[in-house]
């Protein structure tokens, strides 16, 4: 059985969708961020499969999977000081708190 | 730039501007008010003496002081001026009628930013009249309809807050169809290809924009337009608006602003389009028609002075866009001296509703009665406005409606006669109307004791209202002379393209 | 590799040594200079700006390509570079006084710093014709403006802002790197120049959900309805000054660099796909906007909303895909910049003063504060594209360049905008009304600006009369882009 | 002809109402009567010298005694088209000349009898200027060139009257009557201009002398065109008929006279008698030779004036106001006149009598203006004396008032028919002028005549006879410059009949002998004379006669005491359908649901506003869903539309 790209997408598409369910179902903000990685994993993935599948002659998805993942880790960095932030300031993690602007 | 005579309509108004803004009182703002509007009313005058002169002398361009200066240069935007007879009649009756409302918001509270929002207006009136370009004349539109907000709100009365914004709402709101329109028209200007344009004269020069364009575009200006002038069903903001504004306002709004559609609807709509104008015609002689009789119902039942008025001014502002649309020559003329004169007399009516009602505080006319024993002369002028609005001879509001049905009634089509008759019919409830206001109003026995104690008009209040009535009169009396002025504009262009008259 | 290359760059590095020499001042001058921090700033901004108007130090002349295509800079990129410079020194010129105040004096040099960072990602993003650059140039302009917007430390409401943002953008930026997968597996490349060659043959659903994901990573950041919902909210909570640089400069940044992919990258798919995806989504976002903006008494939220329902008649100029809707595009930015920024002024000055944020304590200001009104209703004004100030002429411009595609369907398009224009007419009529109309028994008192306030709303107000009048601006732009590169992606 | 003293004719009163109106309120009372006096004198030489000069200088009658049509003067006033334009101008013919002469006379009586009936009035000089402003109008109205001067007069003289029968305008009854006046008349104008435009549509003139020197032409350039199953000529025609007949108080346009006499009594006298209600007899008579062509719109005018001549004098048997009584004996005297114009055109009876009626009612018109105008002064001295408009309050008065008694005597002989005085020829005549055209409708006008005999010996003995009340103070005559009027005019109502008005005045301008018909003369004044027998019976005392009369047939005397009902009808179309059933819904309607519909242009903003709502629910995760719905839409429906 020859492994295509086609078994590497499916993968990285499901675990994209389970990001973003996640993202939207997850209460907890730290939990919603793991989702988040998730999501931005699936793209690395998606980019380095189709470098490695589709366009073998050039670099460009690896390079750009490794400037996502440098991208990523800063935003987690920022995300979780921010939710500490928050935490200090409402004692809670819940996303639902975070409502007091609206409409 | 400056050796262009027609520039300093707006320059002198943005020269007033600027003396405003230096004021330190109100005599100074007052004396700024007054030589400004002088200064207009002489410059009108004498663009009149030059204008007839240069027909004297055989002058046969569709436009006079045409000058044009480059703007935004890739947009083939001009500042683009010139004038006809159409648009000097306009220019007078502006100059006089900021004479006359610069002299009846003589002790208006907070002199000075009142005068500026004014001044703000009339600059937009002027340069909207003297522009050429459609850019530019749409600029100067809407400069003239937005000082038009504060000025009911701040200075108003009643619901005020409701009626400025639904004014304001509604004249944008149809400058929205306007904006629209004028930019197809742009894009359409030349149908033989070559440079895009702006400018009126060019674009009607071009030959006539593409057909399928034409019933498109015109309803969009033609309705962009009549909403200031007040077409029915879109005339509702009249009403409201003009019972909340500051009397000099309702005198410059229903005076002249409301003319800016009629004028429009002739400069842009039918004389661009004159095709399409000519097919569509029949779907606006009815809503105007509409207008021009069921204003003139509406005004039978209103107690408040000011909504009796601006239901008048309804249904002959609807006359003015009734006559324009029968696409001749005498209804057109007819139509541009109805503005004249509804201009000249709606705004007497406005400067005496403002004077009774800085005097009374209620312009309910259940509530009041017997003026004509407590100040006799605003009774008299009242009476004079009155008169000149039901179309007594030798006042103005007789020899534009005349010339109005006369021409309409010129028409080859049966449809046109029938509704000219119909139209007709408003010199009779004009008459029940006026009449019954005068009646209530100014005859009978005194209503309120108290209004025993007031006093007669001031000099200010008395030369505001007697420049008006002078000029309802003039144009009473001597209407071919106005006749000739505007029916000029009509003889050369638009009439060929349809082959009629 | 040819190092010289970097000399293209030249804006980017002009802003660079600015950053580095406001973080050295940050790091090394003693405490009681550091009040001086934010006048040093702004006078650096401004001799860049000025420096990007002179071709001789900073601008280039003609349209250069550097690191094998990932860097373009051409005099349209240079002149939406000094526009947003012009903002971005009215801002800082605005924020003085809010820099100093008491609570900022820990985290005055990182607001600057960060902004600085921002800027330079939007430099890149602007320049950029390969994704990776432009997806760095993205991320960098959007995550510091989550830190900035956390700047306010003792409010709860800033920190709420930086969460719904930073979570916000991170989901939005994950969706657009999603469908930058797809493009590169459907094209096998990330330049642009590439893309646009090979994009027109793979018409699949793959290309439509990239061209959706990254129109909708974009929209994002321009918040273009759907996709606009944290923007209400990041603007109430973050530093008005903040605020103030997140609708105007990233805003304006953001919708050049939306045009720049949308031309150089899915230029050939123009009607097939993007053409009606914007129809829609313009026709949402003003209408939504507006029908927000309507019931909103906070003033930043309201102006959240306003700049919702604006960045659609932005797309207006897009939509077009010709050269006179860029070049209005460009004008419409430049005269936003300044009517906001006015606006903004206004706000940050009143709640500097007072602490005040609701429309409802701008009852009676023209009473007690009337230049401060004054220029609240000139920016009102300009935004309602009330003439004769500069709103009026980029509303007209931009529509004037939308109709110039000629369809139907445009003009319909655009008479659904210009209705829309009278709804918000009626919320900028609405603060013109709280502040002349409406009277208020406690009135905010009298008082008086910082000095640089007032010069910042100087400017803004002298950008309002002027910037329409004088005609050489949208001339020269509409010049500008005709003669460009990007030119030859429009129709 | 010098066209200075034309000139000066309609100047001198335009210059004096300006004068009197602008500066009035400065002057005393003297001064502005004897300037108006003295401008109406004047006027009336000028008039006189210019009449007079038509009809006796021989340079305007031809060799076969046709007098010449003159257009002393015709300025361009107004040109709305090539053709159609209004001129201002003069024009003098035989019916234009006499009608100065009626006007100038009657006016001047009035301004002279006004400065003893208004003395110490308030707003005296008003009044006078009012009265200058009414006789330019009339003298513009009757030396009209075209047809639009004509109209442009008539609208000023409308206003005129507004302002005189208002002029006592603190009352409530004078404010409404005036309306009335004004409304009535213009709804009248509205016929009439319209006719006016239909007219000149097809003729494309609106020049008198182009109309009728050839009338032919007329109906040519309609082309028979038909609107509605009648020609447009007829439509024409009648619409301008009733233009006439509003001014002109035709029924059913009559109700505005009779309460015109609200206004003070002078004014019921000049305008509401003998000139400006007779506008409409001389419009048609203007346009009798284009008349003459269209038999239906004679017809009309037939059965209008002999409906109207009957109605009125049935009415003016049962009121009680004695300038009511005069008015509705206006109203049947001028239906007279247009009858006699009705019946005057060709296609019916006798060839001789073409004409006839033509002669005959301009005559009436001449006579009747006298006496009229005498009757009215003659109630004014009454009113004068008594302080009251109603019979009840009079009595006996002969042996107060002798010259009042006399002259009024003798307006009622002269109205009733009576020869030598003036009334009997011109009514002759008329009746001659209807047996020629059919018998039934000169048997019916007989009856009027006799019934107008009965009225006026009527209101004559109960006020001069009858039963004296008690006077607080004793009545007496009028002081002389109320008397002077009086006795000139009884003189003239003496004489006048004696006029060959047939040599003057006749339709085709060729002089005319009028022969008195025995028959019809002999039989109406024997009628005459009966009707004045039975008012002499039931009315020269006290007796229960008259009241016995009224209970036999209280119906009949209900009806007429309250006209018909028409007023009433009016009243009922006006205020319940127009204003009520059109006006209020009208306004309701613009208030309601077109403001409605505006407004809810904003409500339904608003309430989308607040529908969308929930969009912005504070919820991140909820903003983060609404992003991926967006997205994935965006995509899916551009991919459902493009693939």
């Amino acid at each position: 059985m020859e492994f295509t790209a086609i078994y590497y997408l499916i993968p990285a598409l499901i675990m994209f969708c389970a990001g973003v369910y996640g993202f939207i179902t997850r209460k907890n903000m730290i939990a919603m961020l793991i989702s988040l990685e998730l999501m931005l994993n699936a793209v690395d993935i998606n980019f380095v499969v189709f470098n490695r599948f589709l366009f073998p002659e050039a670099m460009e998805g690896m390079f750009f999977t490794l400037f996502a993942i440098a991208i990523a880790a800063a935003e987690t960095a920022l995300a979780i000081a921010i939710i500490i932030n928050i935490y200090r300031s409402n004692k809670s993690v819940d996303v639902r708190t975070l409502n007091e602007m609206k409409f | 730039m400056f050796s262009n005579i027609l520039i300093y309509f707006v320059v002198i108004p943005l020269v007033m501007l600027g003396g405003l803004a230096l004021c330190q009182n109100i005599r100074q703002i007052r004396a700024v008010a007054v030589t400004g509007s002088l200064a207009l009313i002489g410059l009108s005058a004498y663009v009149l003496a030059e204008y007839l002169g240069m027909r004297a002398a055989g002058n046969e361009d569709p436009m006079v002081f045409v000058d044009s200066w480059m703007w935004f240069a890739p947009l083939n935007i001009h500042l683009a001026v010139g004038v006809d007879g159409i648009s000097i009649a306009m220019l007078i009756l502006s100059s006089i009628i900021v004479f006359a409302g610069s002299f009846a918001s003589w002790e208006i509270k907070d002199p000075k930013a009142f005068f500026l929002w004014l001044i703000l207006l009339s600059t937009g009136v002027f340069g909207f009249f003297i522009s050429i370009d459609l850019f530019t004349m749409f600029m100067f539109y809407e400069v003239a309809l937005i000082p038009m907000y504060l000025l009911i709100g701040v200075w108003g009365s009643g619901n005020k807050n409701y009626s400025a914004m639904k004014l304001t709402l509604m004249l944008m709101g149809g400058s929205a169809f306007l904006m629209l329109g004028l930019i197809g028209i742009y894009y359409h200007s030349a149908p033989e290809g070559g440079q895009l344009t702006w400018n009126i004269l060019e674009i009607a020069r071009n030959g006539s924009i593409d057909h399928g364009w034409q019933t498109f575009l015109f309803p969009m200006t033609f309705v962009g337009f009549g909403v200031l002038g007040a077409m029915f069903p879109f005339h509702t903001w009249s009403p409201d608006g003009h019972a909340s504004a500051p009397t000099a306002v309702s005198m410059l709004h229903a005076g002249v602003l409301m003319k800016l559609g009629g004028y429009g609807c002739f400069r842009v709509a039918i004389y661009l389009m004159p095709q399409a104008a000519h097919e569509l015609s029949w779907i606006f002689l009815i809503l105007t028609g509409i207008s021009v009789v069921y204003g003139a119902f509406c005004a039978c039942v209103k107690t408040d002075l000011k909504y009796i008025n601006a239901y008048s001014s309804v249904s002959h502002c609807g006359l003015v866009l009734f006559a324009i649309l029968m696409l001749n020559e005498t209804a057109m003329t007819g139509a541009i001296m109805q503005m004249l004169s509804h201009g000249l007399m709606t705004a007497l009516f406005f400067a005496l509703i403002g004077m009774i009602y800085g005097r009374t505080h209620t312009r309910e006319i259940t509530q009041m009665g017997g003026m004509m024993q407590i100040m006799p002369y605003l009774s008299v002028c009242y009476v004079i406005a009155g008169m000149a609005s039901l179309g007594l001879p030798g006042l103005s509001g007789f020899v534009s409606e005349m010339t109005i049905f006369v021409g309409s009634f010129q028409h080859s089509d049966m449809f046109h006669r029938v509704f000219t008759i119909a139209a007709c019919c408003s010199i009779v409830i004009t008459a029940v109307y006026i009449l019954r206001v005068v009646g209530k109003l100014l005859f009978g026995p005194v209503y309120d004791e108290h209004h025993l104690s007031l006093t007669d008009a001031t000099w200010w209040e008395r030369l505001s209202t007697v420049t008006l009535i002078i000029s309802v009169a003039a144009i009473g009396c001597f209407p071919n002379f106005f006749n000739h002025l505007i029916n000029f504009t009509f003889k050369p262009a638009i009439f060929a393209v349809l082959g009629l008259n | 590799m040819d190092y010289s290359q970097f000399l293209t760059m030249k804006q980017e590095l002009g802003l660079l040594v600015v950053f580095l020499l406001v973080f050295l001042y940050d790091t090394f001058m003693p405490g009681r200079t550091q009040k001086a921090l934010p006048a040093v700033t702004t006078v650096l901004m401004l001799l860049l700006t000025v420096a990007g108007f002179c071709p001789c130090v900073l601008g280039t002349c003609g349209e250069t390509v550097a690191f094998s295509g990932m860097y373009e800079t051409s005099p349209v990129i240079c002149a939406i570079k000094n526009i947003l410079n012009i903002g971005v020194v009215i801002v800082l010129l605005q924020s003085i006084q809010w820099a100093n105040s008491d609570g900022m004096r820990m985290r005055r040099g990182e607001f600057y710093e960060l902004l600085l960072v921002t800027l330079f990602g939007m430099y890149l993003m602007i320049s950029s014709r390969h994704f990776l650059m432009f997806i760095i140039g993205l991320e960098s302009a959007s995550l510091p403006l989550a830190a900035m917007t956390a700047l306010n430390k003792d409010s709860h409401e800033s920190h709420e802002a930086a969460g719904k943002y930073i979570l916000t953008a991170v989901f939005s930026s994950a969706i657009f790197m999603m469908g930058l997968s797809f493009v590169y597996g459907l094209c096998g490349s990330l330049y642009f120049s590439n893309i646009y060659v090979s994009v027109a043959s793979e018409m699949n659903l793959m290309l439509v959900c990239a061209v959706a994901f990254v129109i909708a990573g974009i929209g994002f950041k321009l918040s273009l309805v759907p996709f606009h919902l944290w923007t209400a909210d990041v603007y109430q909570g973050a530093p008005t000054s903040v605020t103030s640089y997140l609708s105007v400069i990233s805003k304006g940044a953001t919708a050049f660099a939306f045009m720049a992919v949308l031309a150089q990258v899915f230029g050939t798919v123009y009607s097939q796909i993007w053409e009606w995806m914007l129809y829609a989504l313009i026709i949402l976002t003003i209408t939504v906007g507006n029908l927000f903006a309507i019931r909103q008494r906070n003033m930043k939220r309201f102006l959240a909303f306003s700049s919702v329902s604006q960045a659609g008649y932005i797309m207006l100029g897009i939509i077009a895909y010709n050269a006179m809707g860029v070049a209005a595009m460009m004008y419409y930015i430049l005269v936003y910049i300044f009517s906001n920024l006015a606006a903004f002024g206004v706000i940050g000055a009143i709640e500097n003063a007072t602490g005040r944020v609701s429309m409802d304590d701008y009852r009676g200001l023209h009473k007690t504060n009337p230049r401060l009104s004054f220029a609240m209703m000139l920016a009102m004004f300009s935004l309602a594209g009330i003439p004769p100030f500069a709103g009026f002429f980029s509303k007209f411009f931009i529509f004037t360049g939308a109709l110039n595609q000629g369809s139907i369907a445009i003009y319909v398009l655009v008479l659904i905008a210009l209705i829309n224009t009278i709804i918000s007419l009626y919320y900028y009529l609405l603060v013109v009304k709280a502040m002349y109309i409406s009277d208020e028994d406690c009135v905010i008192p009298t008082f008086r600006s910082a000095c640089s306030e007032r010069l910042g709303l100087w400017i803004t107000v002298g950008g309002i009369i002027f910037l329409g009048l004088v005609s050489c601006i949208y001339s020269g732009l509409l010049n500008m882009m005709a003669d460009s590169a990007l030119s030859i992606f429009f129709i | 002809m010098e066209s200075t003293l034309p000139i000066l004719i309609l100047a001198i009163p335009l210059a004096m109402f300006l004068i009197l109106g602008i500066a009035g309120c400065k002057m005393s009372h003297k001064l502005a009567a004897a300037l108006g006096i003295a401008g109406m004198g004047t006027t009336l030489v000028l008039s006189y010298i210019t009449a007079l000069t038509y009809f006796f200088a021989p340079e305007f009658t031809g060799a076969d005694g046709l007098r010449e049509q003159l257009t002393v003067f015709n300025w361009e006033w107004l040109a709305f088209t090539k053709n159609l334009v209004i001129s201002l101008g003069f024009f003098l013919d035989p019916i234009s000349a006499m009608m100065l002469i009626v006007i100038t006379t009657i006016s001047f009586m009035v301004h002279l009898y006004s400065l003893g009936y208004m003395e110490g009035e308030r707003g005296f000089q008003r009044y006078y200027a009012f009265l200058s402003l009414f006789s330019f109008s009339m003298l513009g109205l009757v030396v009209a060139t075209n047809i639009f001067q004509m109209y442009i007069f008539w609208e000023l003289v409308g206003a005129s009257s507004y302002l005189l029968i208002g002029f006592y305008y603190r009352l409530h009854s004078a404010v409404a009557a005036s309306k009335k006046a004004f409304i009535v008349t213009r709804f009248a104008d509205l016929g009439f201009l319209i006719g006016i435009l239909v007219l000149s549509y097809y003729t494309q003139t609106f020049d008198f002398v182009k109309m009728t020197s050839d009338p032919s032409w007329v109906l040519e350039s309609t082309g028979g065109a038909t609107f509605m199953g009648a020609s447009v000529l007829t439509w024409a025609l009648v619409l301008i008929f009733t233009g006439g007949m509003g001014k002109s108080a035709m029924m059913p346009l009559h109700i505005w006279l009779p309460d015109a006499m609200e206004g003070p009594t002078p004014v019921s006298a000049l305008i509401h008698a003998a000139t400006m209600v007779v506008a409409g007899v001389f419009l048609v008579a203007r346009m009798f030779p284009v008349y003459m062509l269209e038999g239906s719109a004679t017809m009309i005018i037939v059965v209008v004036g002999a409906l109207t001549a009957f109605y009125a004098a049935m009415v003016a048997c049962a009121q009680i106001d004695i300038k009511r009584i005069l008015a509705f004996s206006t109203i049947s005297q001028i239906a007279f006149m247009m009858v006699a114009l009705g019946v005057a055109s060709a296609g019916h009876g006798e060839v001789s009598h073409h004409g006839l009626g033509y002669m005959a009612s301009m005559f009436h018109l001449f006579t009747h203006a006298m006496f009229k105008a005498l009757l009215f002064l003659g109630a004014g001295a009454l009113i004068h004396a008594v302080h009251s408009n109603n019979y009840t309050a009079m009595g006996g008065l002969r042996k107060y008032m002798p010259i009042t008694h006399w002259t009024f005597l003798i307006g009622c002989l002269a109205i009733a028919g009576i020869p030598p005085f003036s009334g009997f020829f011109s009514k002759d005549e008329i009746l001659a002028a209807c047996y020629a055209w059919s018998p039934y409708i000169g048997v019916w006008m007989s009856m009027v005549a006799a019934l107008t005999a009965f009225y006026m010996f009527r209101m004559y003995y109960l006020i001069f006879w009858w039963n004296e009340p008690h006077y607080h103070h004793a009545p007496h005559d009028a002081p002389v410059s109320m008397s002077i009027p009086l006795i000139f005019l009884a003189a003239v109502s003496c004489v006048a009949g004696f006029i060959p008005f047939g040599h003057f005045v006749t339709w085709n301008r060729m002089p005319y002998d009028i022969h008195i018909e025995l028959p019809v003369a002999i039989s109406s004044v024997v009628i005459a004379l009966v009707a004045i027998a039975i008012a002499r019976h039931m009315y020269i005392k006290e007796n229960p006669l008259p009241a016995k009369m009224k209970a036999a047939l209280p119906r009949l005397w209900d009806w007429c005491h309250h006209r018909f009902y028409w007023d009433e009808l009016y009243q009922f179309i006006t205020h319940r359908i127009i204003f009520n059933g059109i006006c209020r819904p009208l306004a309701w309607f613009d208030r309601h649901i077109i403001d409605g519909t505006m407004d809810s242009f904003a409500t339904v903003t608003n309430k989308a506003s607040d529908a969308i709502r929930p969009l912005q629910s504070g919820q991140v995760q909820m903003y983060v869903w609404y992003y991926l719905i967006g997205a994935l839409l965006l995509a899916g429906v551009t991919a459902v539309c493009v693939l």
